[in-house]
């Protein structure tokens, strides 16, 4: 399931809904991203995410098919957000549930490095000395990399 | 034909979304960059490096040679920084 | 952190807690082990977990500071339940909390894999065919020898 | 000495907490296995694959070879299966 929202979201029922009435799964791995309060040596006060509203859901959509396709899931979410920030809010879940640790686990690990490198959102960071577009980072695309084969 | 500019490609180019019939000289995403950039300052500043430009067509990354048609809607942005 | 306990928790408030106020983490693994109603091709009604009080908390806390010493953590919790449990219930929570997502990743598949193989706690499954004891398996074995180079 | 047994070992053996002297012949883990081994069938069943027994000490794992001293805490179980 996926979902491109505004509003924060609460870990706990998220996941608990992720499973609900499963009891096959035997393992839930998830990922939460927070917004920090550092960013490329700069003090940051706040975030704004921009996206591609229409892209986002049909990316975000075809990776989870294709993290499906790619491990035996029972369940998944990805959830992300967009607008203001401020740090220590969260910005994206992804959870997946399987049967099998290693399923989960490693599904888990290939959203979160697709999202980072493929999915239409864009940071903005408030700082002291102005607005700041963040940079892509070279070590994201390496990262994707690895699930490239 | 549209064109969608996201973050810094849509703030140094002062639109988000413009509607225009394709000019009949494009016929590729590498013909469309070009002739934008030919199109004012502003374009030609913010289009400079083509090397951090991503581009979909109808919501799906494109490559340079990819053909365009009038009526695609063409998304034109910086490497993405979600997650 | 480290807590061995009878009573169930709740994700959101562990992780939220695990977070809060230090704006320098960005991203929070977790994994959370279920009871599944299949075990060894038999149908599982509930589960009792035994564990070794004393052992289990000293090998808890070496783990967690060993994942702190390979990785910048700036938090980590383990949650392990004994007792007995039923299908659908949380077995165990890992979550680490860096500012970096790869270290977050790589501890939190460290920790469960690492739990997996050496924390002192046994399972026994309930089923029609009796109580049966679960086995090691030789995959828990491979997947933390990963870790041990 | 203090002997512990847990899982299916202690449901066998049909103890899960023993108190008694270090025998004076036993000088290391493998020696203790041994020693039990010979002090009764449901010992001698429940020990008889040595290969899927694991032996903590002081509540560290340790191998056959490891030293006993009267006063150890000695845990005797199979392969772990939580998480």
């Amino acid at each position: 399931m996926i979902r491109v929202q505004r509003e924060d979201f609460d870990i706990g029922v998220e996941l608990e809904r992720l499973t609900a009435g499963n009891h096959h799964i035997g393992g839930i791995a998830s990922f939460v991203g927070l917004v920090r309060d550092m960013g490329g040596g700069n003090r940051v006060s706040a975030l704004t995410l921009e996206h591609y509203p229409g892209m986002t859901e049909k990316k975000l959509a075809e990776i989870e098919l294709e993290a499906h396709r790619r491990w035996p899931l029972d369940a998944s979410l990805i959830i992300h957000r967009y607008g203001r920030l401020e740090p220590g809010d969260r910005i994206v879940l992804v959870a997946t549930a399987s049967p099998h640790r290693e399923a989960a686990l490693a599904a888990c690990h290939f959203l979160i490095d697709w999202l980072k490198t493929e999915a239409p959102f864009w940071k903005s960071e408030e700082t002291p000395a102005g607005e700041r577009w963040v940079e892509a980072r070279a070590e994201d695309d390496a990262a994707m990399q690895r699930w490239k084969t | 034909m549209k064109i969608l500019y996201f973050a810094w490609l849509r703030a140094r180019i002062g639109c988000a979304e413009e509607e225009l019939p394709l000019p009949a000289e494009i016929g590729d995403v590498a013909g469309l960059l070009d002739w934008l950039r030919r199109r004012g300052p502003r374009f030609a500043e913010a289009l400079r490096d083509l090397s951090v430009v991503r581009v979909a067509v109808n919501q799906d990354y494109v490559g340079r040679e990819h053909p365009l048609r009038d009526g695609d809607e063409v998304a034109i942005f910086p490497p993405v920084t979600g997650g």
